[in-house]
């Protein structure tokens, strides 16, 4: 028995193969994921425009979570190098919603802060907390947040991007926020305490 | 407890053609489904006489399920048809007698279909335990019920039924 | 109540006795039953072995039964066997009654109390009817020794062959000119690359000359009635516009016809042929057909370059589509598949991209007598591919499309793939999901390929796309897979790509199955009686299936079926006549009312109306037995046998244990 | 007059501000009228499905709830069930929701027990998301478009870009298909462009991932600009903001990413379309994206006023060898 790091206790890990993954994973997918339907045939790996930069196929990672290999599917960049194009959605010859799954995955990965590369996740998270705090995305807000923590030496390459973007009237420098941010609060209040179980 | 204890009775009624080899199949696969359903073969869903099922129904059971093959694929060619629009019809006259219409349900079951036919039975019996015991004839409907048992067959649907069947036909 | 019911409850092994307390039920009978004339209920091991049915046989002689109830499998297994029982025993077979407590109960429940308590029910539901179930009689018809043969490729020549060989008259009806089918088509047959043309041609020449087979090309079906033993059948010949009786076939007409046609039937689209053509020189009969869309006479009046040439005068453009009547005994349906339209497939770059070939273009391309003489070549017609993708899987196992497995593409992709390497040198690439090569022989064949140096890469093709992404990748066509056992995204540039493409049903099986009275699967292939043990028989008695009309199959299991058809043909025909089971309707005259509301109820025309009696009257020999028009007759005047309305009713009461002296 | 309501998107007000104003001009002449949806929210793009799945829905409910709210209201007579979007991820998260909602009842009951929070619900199924493309093919016509064209674009030679989130995953079937879809070439031709065979049309732009793996960006934007440069594209036409700003304001840095000098502009399909109409450049936000499309327009004599182009705070520098550039590892390594 391999030791027991915090962060597998974390992941919930507590034994070599957690085979209710494919199920858990599935449930808390979108929709009716069909994800224990896949033959393993490649076409989502194939499709995928990013595939060069993902650490596992998708595919691989649907082996991998029948596996019940928890930690290391948590851990993948593939959900994170998605791009939503849903190539491999439409192609799926057995109707896997792929990119669906993929968001399921990193809504668990930050749960239990299994990811290898935290840039996607704080991207995500600072988008939200815009959303949560205006109602509307804020990109001048957004981009700088995020470059300036994650990209520190790339702003010098971006800033003739962003300075043209501002001189053409392209970015706001101003949030912009809805009337009822009251009654949004209140429902992804109530929406954070709910989940999808069966 | 919030355990429900009433176990309902239904009677099925399925073809000798898709769904009782459905039946068969699901059997033969040894699929668990729930053991409250009694089943009736017929040659066809379109021998189904609106008046078993009033008979069934007056005669203690809480359900009727009626199966055939899908639409397209009757051993009779369209004969599944007609039950399906006996069905339609039949569920207007439970209404006007008072009986819940969801207590008859049609599905289509192929003979491949042993794992629907299956879910389907075991699905019906839970919306039937939902609707609880048929209570008809245990109050004041009794009378209808009577008028059932003790003619030949029902005098309900004979009234009706030169019209009913015509649109049967259509 | 007169009736003496024995009640017999089957152990099957522990197949029901593991779960239901067949003691208690044969008890139960014994004692609840008693007032409904249950006088003897037993249990048994194996009922239907021969000390069970002799069991059986011995009480209704010793004790005088009238009525058995079998309470054991489903009597779609043995109702057979304990009819035949009890006939030996002098008791009618139909009064005997089959309670299913094994794929009903024993099988499907858990609950040893449940079960046991349900099959009782059932039980009680099987005594009460068999009480009121009638003694009836065989219906005996006998049977026409012709046969109907529909649809002319491999598998119904086969048919046709072996039935003309046994003496007996077959007419094999076939829609294109020349029968021969896809096979006729293909260069090489897997796995032991025999020339497709060489196997075929002489089947096809015997089944022209045969003096029992009488070849009706270029013909379709339009209307079938009868059953069993005795269909009529018609036949629509449509115009050749050449006269059979004088033709001989010389084929001066094709040479001097000035219009040219894409062939997009026999040459699958690659090649041409003229307006008045026989699809391929070894067509049988060879007697061409005009194409009466494309004919320079039919569309401006002028030309008939064709009748001038013609030696003996065979052209006649005045001949008209003409009606066959025909009576058969049996019929067997081998009408064969259709290709999948690969341009469904849009990531594959069908029709869209020029150097992508389907497999029957590939047939075509390879085939010594195709359009380029045997050369595979590029769209241009002249350049020899230096490397080739052969794409498994084209439409098939695939829920976009058609969800089931087509079954011979990977043995022809496989095919393709020593095509190409023999004729071309090229790289080969095969492209599969999974590699399926069961049967004898094939999995050798794999081997060889494999020898040879064609690379298999596991995986399903995304896309095929034109547009390059390096220097590497111009002007070649790039296949996008993931390696699935590199785990690795590659992207494979090729000159050639070859769509292993699926086969479906005909676009109008659904009609014909229609037309037969026989149903289709949900994906149009044609249902046989049983999966294993009755693939070529269908619910229709009378009506056979063989070939891929029945599901994808390749040539040695199409003209597996084709023989077996026939053998069941042969076997109806030698019975010279046949049992129908006496399921039938009929109407009491007397308290028909004439409302014909049944009248329009049959699908089978049994039913018609007598105007000179203003009532309605149904034909034994036409009615099937359904019960449609039994459940619609408002005055009660339609009965039907062996499922009255007495039986349904006495076993609804029974299941509900009705009237039971109930603990 | 053609009614529906309007979710016109955050990058509408911002980014893509060209887009609305294009749009803006197109609708008069086509005879339609957008009704905003009233205190609309952001749609979470592709962001909240990542973080929590429950609030990501509500969030996009809550907008289908509010239109509902509007539905009857459109006009006196009737009403509309449409909603319209500009944006392609919004359409799909609109839709997307609208689908699920309705496929898994468990979300639908969940996202609507949300929704109460904020004294909403919304029935699955009662509205029918729509892209704008989709409305201007189906409803307004190729042929109602083609009778507005005052100035053909004869010789313009455009790529069409569908990009990926509008024909797919196509829930309710509205694309001719998934891969090489038509309308927007159909749309294209009826304007009189020369529109170019693009198999690359429904490609990814990468979408956030210029935000969080620029290298994997990079790669995807550099391909759609090499194969519409490759195929002698004057210009790309965009359907979504997304697209449009991954390609127009990354340009730059993809250039220099793979040291190549593409200049491909890329303008919004409506912005074509006013230009077809006869509107100026101006009106039509033309000048705002930042690989410049004067020269392109130039070829069927637009002339685009000159503005000042964005001052490059650092000079070219195409003589020396650029340094070898980072990779995140090691840009990560540095900051620490």
């Amino acid at each position: 028995m391999p030791q027991m790091t915090d962060e597998r206790v974390r992941a919930g890990l507590n034994r070599e193969e957690d085979l209710s993954l494919l199920n858990e994973v599935s449930v808390k997918t979108a929709g009716v994921s069909h994800l224990e339907m896949c033959i393993q045939c490649g076409t989502c790996g194939g499709s995928c425009p990013a595939a060069m930069d993902m650490d596992h196929t998708p595919r691989m990672l649907f082996a991998m979570l029948r596996a019940g290999m928890r930690e290391e599917v948590l851990r993948s960049n593939t959900p994170w190098i998605c791009v939503s194009c849903y190539h491999c959605v439409v192609r799926c010859p057995q109707e896997v919603h792929i990119a669906d799954v993929m968001y399921t995955l990193k809504g668990m990965a930050i749960k239990v802060k299994l990811y290898s590369d935290s840039t996607a996740p704080h991207f995500s998270q600072t988008f939200v907390d815009m959303v949560e705090t205006y109602g509307r995305s804020f990109e001048l807000g957004l981009a700088s947040r995020h470059y300036l923590k994650h990209f520190p030496l790339r702003l010098p390459g971006i800033m003739p991007m962003g300075f043209g973007m501002l001189t053409k009237g392209r970015i706001d420098v101003a949030p912009r926020r809805i009337k009822q941010m009251k009654q949004l609060k209140a429902i992804l209040s109530r929406a954070k305490k709910l989940e999808l179980t069966s | 407890m919030t355990h429900n204890t009433f176990e309902p009775t239904i009677i099925g009624f399925t073809c000798n053609w898709c769904s009782y080899r459905a039946a068969d199949l699901a059997g033969t696969a040894r699929m668990k489904y729930a053991p409250n359903v009694r089943l009736i073969r017929m040659m066809c869903s379109g021998r189904l006489d609106p008046t078993f099922v009033l008979r069934a129904l007056s005669e203690g059971a809480d359900g009727v399920m009626i199966t055939g093959c899908h639409p397209g694929e009757c051993h009779y060619i369209e004969q599944n048809y007609k039950a399906l629009r006996r069905y339609l019809l039949l569920k207007r006259v439970l209404k006007g007698m008072g009986i819940e219409p969801e207590r008859v349900k049609l599905v289509w079951a192929s003979a491949a279909e042993g794992a629907k036919f299956a879910a389907e039975t075991t699905a019906f019996v839970e919306e039937i335990r939902k609707l609880g015991p048929l209570s008809w004839g245990k109050d004041e409907g009794g009378g209808m019920k009577d008028e059932i048992k003790n003619g030949d067959s029902s005098l309900t649907i004979h009234a009706e039924r030169s019209s009913f069947e015509k649109e049967v036909a259509a | 109540m007169t009736e003496r019911v024995g009640v017999y409850v089957c152990h099957c092994g522990s197949n029901i006795a593991g779960v239901v307390d067949v003691v208690d039920v044969a008890n139960w009978a014994a004692e609840k039953l008693g007032r409904r004339g249950v006088i003897i209920a037993r249990d048994y091991k194996f009922m239907c072995s021969s000390l069970g049915q002799e069991l059986i046989e011995k009480d209704i002689k010793e004790l005088g039964l009238t009525r058995i109830v079998v309470a054991a499998c489903s009597p779609h297994l043995h109702e057979k066997t304990f009819r035949i029982a009890a006939k030996n025993a002098g008791l009618n077979p139909y009064l005997v009654e089959l309670a299913s407590i094994r794929e009903q109960v024993s099988w499907v429940h858990t609950d040893k109390a449940v079960a046991t308590a349900k099959a009782k029910a059932v039980v009680s539901g099987a005594v009460s009817r068999v009480i009121e179930n009638q003694a009836l009689e065989e219906i005996k018809v006998p049977i026409n020794p012709n046969t109907l043969i529909v649809g002319g490729g491999i598998a119904g020549i086969q048919a046709a062959l072996e039935i003309a060989n046994a003496g007996f008259h077959v007419y094999l009806v076939e829609r294109e000119p020349s029968i021969g089918g896809h096979m006729s088509q293909f260069d090489k047959t897997f796995p032991t690359l025999d020339c497709s043309a060489c196997i075929l041609t002489p089947r096809m020449v015997e089944a022209g000359t045969h003096p029992n087979i009488t070849l009706l090309t270029w013909s379709e079906v339009t209307k079938v009635t009868g059953y069993v033993g005795n269909f009529n059948v018609t036949i629509k010949k449509k115009a050749r516009f050449v006269n059979e009786e004088l033709c001989t076939g010389c084929g001066i007409c094709q040479e001097k016809c000035p219009k040219k046609v894409i062939d997009e039937v026999y040459e699958a689209g690659l090649g041409y042929r003229k307006a008045v053509y026989t699809p391929f020189a070894q067509a049988v009969p060879n007697f061409p057909v005009m194409d009466k869309e494309n004919c320079t006479y039919f569309i401006k009046g002028t030309c008939k370059a064709c009748e001038k040439f013609c030696p003996t005068g065979a052209i006649d453009f005045k001949q008209e589509d003409q009606l066959i009547n025909l009576d058969v005994g049996n019929v067997i349906l081998a009408t064969g598949y259709d290709l999948f339209d690969a341009r469904r497939v849009r990531n594959d770059g069908y029709g869209r991209l020029p150097n992508v070939f389907t497999s029957l273009e590939f047939e075509r391309l390879s085939n010594a007598a195709g359009p380029t003489n045997g050369n595979i070549v590029l769209r241009d017609g002249k350049s020899t591919p230096k490397s080739v993708g052969i794409i498994h899987c084209v439409g098939s196992r695939d829920r976009n499309f058609n969800n089931y497995c087509s079954v011979i593409c990977c043995m022809q992709g496989l095919k393709f793939a020593h095509l190409v390497h023999e004729r071309t040198g090229a790289t080969v690439y095969n492209f599969y999901i999974d590699m399926r090569t069961a049967y004898k022989a094939y999995d050798e064949f794999y081997q060889r390929v494999l020898e040879e140096g064609t690379l298999f890469v596991r995986g399903k093709v995304a896309e095929v796309t034109d547009a390059a992404r390096n220097e590497r990748e111009k002007g070649k066509l790039i296949i996008q897979v993931e390696d699935t056992l590199a785990s690795k995204q590659r992207r494979i540039p090729v000159d050639m790509v070859i769509l292993s493409s699926g086969l479906q049903p005909r676009r109008d099986s659904k009609d014909v199955g229609k037309l037969f009275g026989i149903s289709c699967s949900t994906d149009g292939w044609f249902t046989e009686k049983h999966p294993k043990l009755d693939p070529v028989a269908t619910m229709t008695e009378g009506i056979f299936i063989a070939g891929c009309a029945q599901g994808p199959k390749d040539i040695p299991s199409s003209v597996a079926q084709g023989a077996a058809a026939s053998a069941r043909v042969l076997d109806k025909i030698l019975q010279k006549e046949v049992a129908l089971e006496p399921v039938r309707a009929s109407v009491d005259k007397a308290t028909c009312s004439g409302c014909r509301i049944c009248n329009g109820l049959c699908p089978f025309n049994a039913i018609s109306f007598i105007e000179d009696d203003q009532v309605t009257e149904i034909n034994p020999a036409l009615c099937q037995g359904c019960g449609t028009c039994v459940a619609a007759c408002p005055a009660g005047a339609i009965s039907g046998t062996g499922f009255s309305n007495e039986q349904i009713i006495a076993q609804i009461d029974g299941l509900l244990m009705k009237n039971l002296e109930m603990v | 007059m053609n009614k529906y309501l309007l979710y016109p998107g955050c990058s509408m007000d911002s980014s893509a501000r060209a887009y609305l104003e294009s749009l803006n001009t197109i609708l008069e002449p086509l005879d339609l009228q957008l009704d905003e949806i009233e205190d609309w929210n952001c749609c979470g793009a592709t962001e909240y499905l990542g973080i929590n799945l429950i609030p990501a829905y509500s969030l996009i409910a809550r907008n289908l709830a509010l239109a509902t709210k509007q539905m009857d209201s459109v006009n006196g007579t009737g009403g509309t069930r449409t909603v319209i979007t500009p944006c392609s991820a919004c359409y799909l998260n609109l839709a997307k929701a609208d689908h699920y909602m309705q496929e898994r009842p468990a979300l639908g009951a969940k996202v609507n027990e949300a929704l109460s929070a904020g004294g909403l619900e919304y029935k699955p199924g009662t509205l029918d998301v729509r892209h704008l493309l989709d409305i201007l093919v189906y409803d307004i016509g190729l042929d109602a478009i083609k009778r507005k064209v005052t100035r053909p674009l004869n010789g313009l030679k455009v790529v069409p870009y569908m990009g990926c989130m509008l024909p797919r995953p196509d829930y309710k079937h509205r694309w001719s298909d998934h891969e090489h879809p038509t309308e927007l070439d159909d749309l294209l031709r009826a304007l009189g462009a020369d529109v170019i065979d693009y198999p690359l049309t429904t490609e990814c732009c990468g979408g956030h991932m210029t935000q969080i793996g620029p290298e994997t960006a990079f790669e995807l934007i550099r391909r759609l600009i090499a194969g519409a440069h490759e195929r002698g594209a004057y210009l790309m036409a965009a359907v979504c903001p997304m697209c449009q700003l991954n390609i127009d304001a990354y340009q730059l840095e993809t250039n220099r990413f793979f040291h190549t000098h593409y200049h491909m502009p890329i303008l919004f399909f409506t912005q074509l379309m006013g230009l077809a109409f006869g509107r100026e450049p101006a009106e039509l936000g033309i000048g705002a994206e930042l690989v410049s499309a004067r020269n392109a327009l130039a070829h069927i004599g637009v002339e685009v006023p000159v503005t000042q182009e964005p001052a490059t705070p650092r000079k070219k520098d195409e003589g020396l060898p650029m340094p070898r550039r980072w990779t995140r590892h090691e840009e990560k390594e540095a900051v620490k």
